[in-house]
């Protein structure tokens, strides 16, 4: 892949100091419990208050079928589900399941994208919130170990 | 898989097999072991690896862990442990002499496997 | 010094994509070092915020499972070219890093 | 003066000394190593081969495609090209030390120094400049140092790979000694270099691909996700040797060094693609 040459040190402006955020403009707390659950389920019940969300065709999640790296796998996430309010993965196998969540406020496009850790194969699900309830895709990701890195 | 692979992967893995509790089994090395009854027959077993090691180290041409085995072998031998040393001593001297073997097969071996 | 967080963003209309990266270790806190054997304590991102003009567009909550130099991706509507999108994030040692930069 | 007969004869004689295989110099190398992977995986264009394993891996091709749309040595060559930038305490700075101001210029390293009778690569080129103003030497796996050939490489992306192997019978002997290294059994695995990534190129190596040498030096320096940050080509060289159980030679050794300059050149034509994000 060709990347064209691009100038570093042009655009974005470092404002460490001077931008505060007042904590009242985050959408929720950091959601210690769900976080810290062992269990899926557990999780999903920490975030949401219930651990069912029904399947829907109309949540695309994309992931790869073999992870190439357990450190970093992409992941995204879109749906044409509307009102969605949040959009969380789920590692099944990992250690702490819940691996992310996205809040989306109303005006952004329920289309999000990361890179998460896997520490073994497992069923990894996109888990969205809409005004009507909680809804889910899930997928298998194969991790390998081992080798040289190639 | 290869079949050029699984040869090498072969190998490997039967080199790997020369660890110290596969070659207790091994009865020439289990004879010199059983010989290794004094302190001084050990000191004798590691100044033998040491030396094939410094060949190996002339060709540029140690494996990776045989060092850490001598150094092993003194620290069991320091401990009392004189069966443990020897065993130590002696796969350390079989990797000093592989690594010889080896560099001295491929001053032409190598030549084989350039692509034309 | 320098903000450890990159920010790409192209507009396509009303829409903005946005693309980020920065630099954090996000350790897990199982790892050790392997030079003192010692384990490395869980350090990791916990909220990141985007704020288009001050208002949220986006707030993520991190786990350790988010890898290591995280990177984002998500549009949000009604953006135009002059907006100011700033990026900041806190981790749960208290650390904390922004950059802002102008749409268009 | 020689009769026809005997003079065709003579010729002759000659055209089949030229002709062994023997005596086949760094260009029919360069050209049977090409035809060899061109043959191996009709499929893969040449001009691939620079993306490495991707070129074979569709799959795990993809996850890097992803990685690529914001690759994390980015802050790598930033960093380097703050460093390139800054004057040392005489008033000189990196751009005195190489062609075009080390811009657009990776291409041609490794190269062979006549003066010193040795292959000079980038690293060593850039340590030497700080040393020669100065400056101490940067450790061959610091961050600093591996930022700035980051950031040259960056500069001469798309630049074809064009390494000289001058008429001096030491560049030759130098080319010889990085032939030999790549093609040795080495360690307890007993691996060559060759062993994985010409013969078994394209298969497992337990859970990961085998790439091709073709192409291998054309994108590094390389961010590796397990690990977290960039590396040179010679911190790669390291791990290889020690993966296969030989004592690793230290980065920059006239061994890693002459390696360097034979592998580099098998890429000639190739361009340059770094610095690149692998596994």
């Amino acid at each position: 892949m060709q990347l064209s040459r691009r100038l570093f040190l042009q655009g974005s402006v470092a404002l460490a100091a001077l931008l505060a955020i007042p904590r009242a403009l985050v959408a929720a707390a950091w959601p210690e419990k769900a976080f810290a659950s062992k269990a899926a389920a557990e999780a999903m019940t920490a975030l949401f208050g219930t651990d069912q969300a029904t399947p829907s065709s109309a949540i695309s999640l994309d992931a790869p079928e073999i992870a190439e790296n357990g450190a970093v796998v992409p992941i995204s996430v879109e749906t044409t589900l509307e009102n969605v309010q949040s959009v969380s993965i789920v590692v099944e196998k990992n250690p702490r399941p819940l691996a992310v969540s996205f809040e989306i406020p109303p005006g952004t496009l329920p289309n999000v994208a990361c890179r998460i850790k896997m520490g073994q194969t497992s069923q990894v699900m996109a888990v969205v919130k809409t005004d009507s309830g909680l809804f889910s895709a899930a997928k298998e990701v194969k991790v390998t170990i081992g080798g040289c890195g190639g | 898989m290869t079949p050029r692979v699984l040869r090498l992967l072969a190998i490997g893995l039967l080199l790997g097999l020369l660890s110290p509790g596969a070659l207790a089994q091994d009865p020439a090395v289990a004879s010199a072991v059983g010989a290794a009854v004094s302190a001084e027959a050990v000191t004798e077993l590691i100044g033998r690896a040491e030396a094939a090691q410094r060949s190996a180290t002339e060709l540029r041409a140690e494996w990776l862990e045989t060092d850490g085995l001598i150094e092993q072998a003194r620290k069991e031998a320091n401990l009392g442990n004189l069966i443990k040393a020897a065993e130590l001593a002696e796969l350390a001297r079989r990797q000093g002499e592989l690594a010889v073997a080896q560099a001295e097969r491929e001053a032409e071996a190598w030549q084989r496997r350039v692509v034309r | 010094m320098a903000s450890k967080i990159k920010v790409k963003v192209k507009l396509k209309g009303d829409v903005a994509e946005v693309k980020s990266l920065m630099l954090h270790p996000m350790e897990t806190g199982s790892r050790k070092d392997p030079d003192t054997g010692a384990t490395i304590p869980v350090h990791h991102i916990t909220e990141l915020t985007f704020l288009n003009n001050g208002e949220t567009v986006m707030a993520v909550h991190c786990s350790t499972a988010v890898s290591r130099d995280p990177f984002f991706s998500f549009s949000f509507s009604g953006a135009k070219a002059g907006d100011t999108l700033a990026v900041r994030w806190v981790d749960n040692q208290g650390e904390s890093d922004s950059v802002e930069t102008v749409l268009g | 003066m020689l009769r026809p007969a005997i003079r065709r004869f003579l010729l002759l004689c000659l055209a089949t000394i030229l002709s062994m295989p023997a005596l086949a110099g760094p260009e029919e190398d360069r050209e049977a190593f090409r035809a060899y992977f061109s043959q191996r995986f009709p499929d893969v264009p040449l001009d691939e081969y620079v993306n490495g394993i991707y070129a074979l891996d569709p799959k795990a091709r993809e996850q890097w495609l992803d990685i690529e749309q914001f690759p994390p040595y980015e802050f790598a060559v930033e960093q380097g090209e703050v460093l390139f930038r800054q004057a040392f305490a005489n008033g000189n700075g990196y751009a005195d030390c190489f062609d075009n101001g080390g811009v657009g210029v990776r291409q041609h390293y490794p190269r062979f120094d006549p003066a010193l009778g040795e292959v000079v690569t980038l690293e060593l080129a850039l340590n030497r400049c700080r040393t020669r103003n100065g400056e101490s030497a940067y450790a061959w796996d610091s961050d600093e140092l591996v930022a700035l050939s980051a950031y040259m490489a960056w500069t001469s992306r798309g630049n074809p790979i064009d390494v000289e192997i001058p008429d001096d019978p030491r560049a030759l002997a130098a080319y010889e000694a990085g032939k030999r290294f790549y093609y040795s059994k080495r360690g307890q695995l007993n691996f060559a270099c060759s062993d994985c990534h010409v013969t078994s190129a394209g298969s497992y190596v337990r859970a990961d691909h085998l790439s091709a040498s073709l192409g291998h030096p054309s994108h590094f320096p390389v961010y590796r996700s397990k690990l977290g940050k960039v590396i040179s080509l010679h911190s790669r060289f390291y791990g290889c040797v020690r993966d296969v159980r030989a004592r690793p030679f230290e980065e920059q050794s006239e061994e890693y060094r002459n390696l360097e300059y034979f592998l580099t050149y098998m890429s000639n034509g190739l361009v340059v693609n770094g610095p690149g994000a692998r596994k």
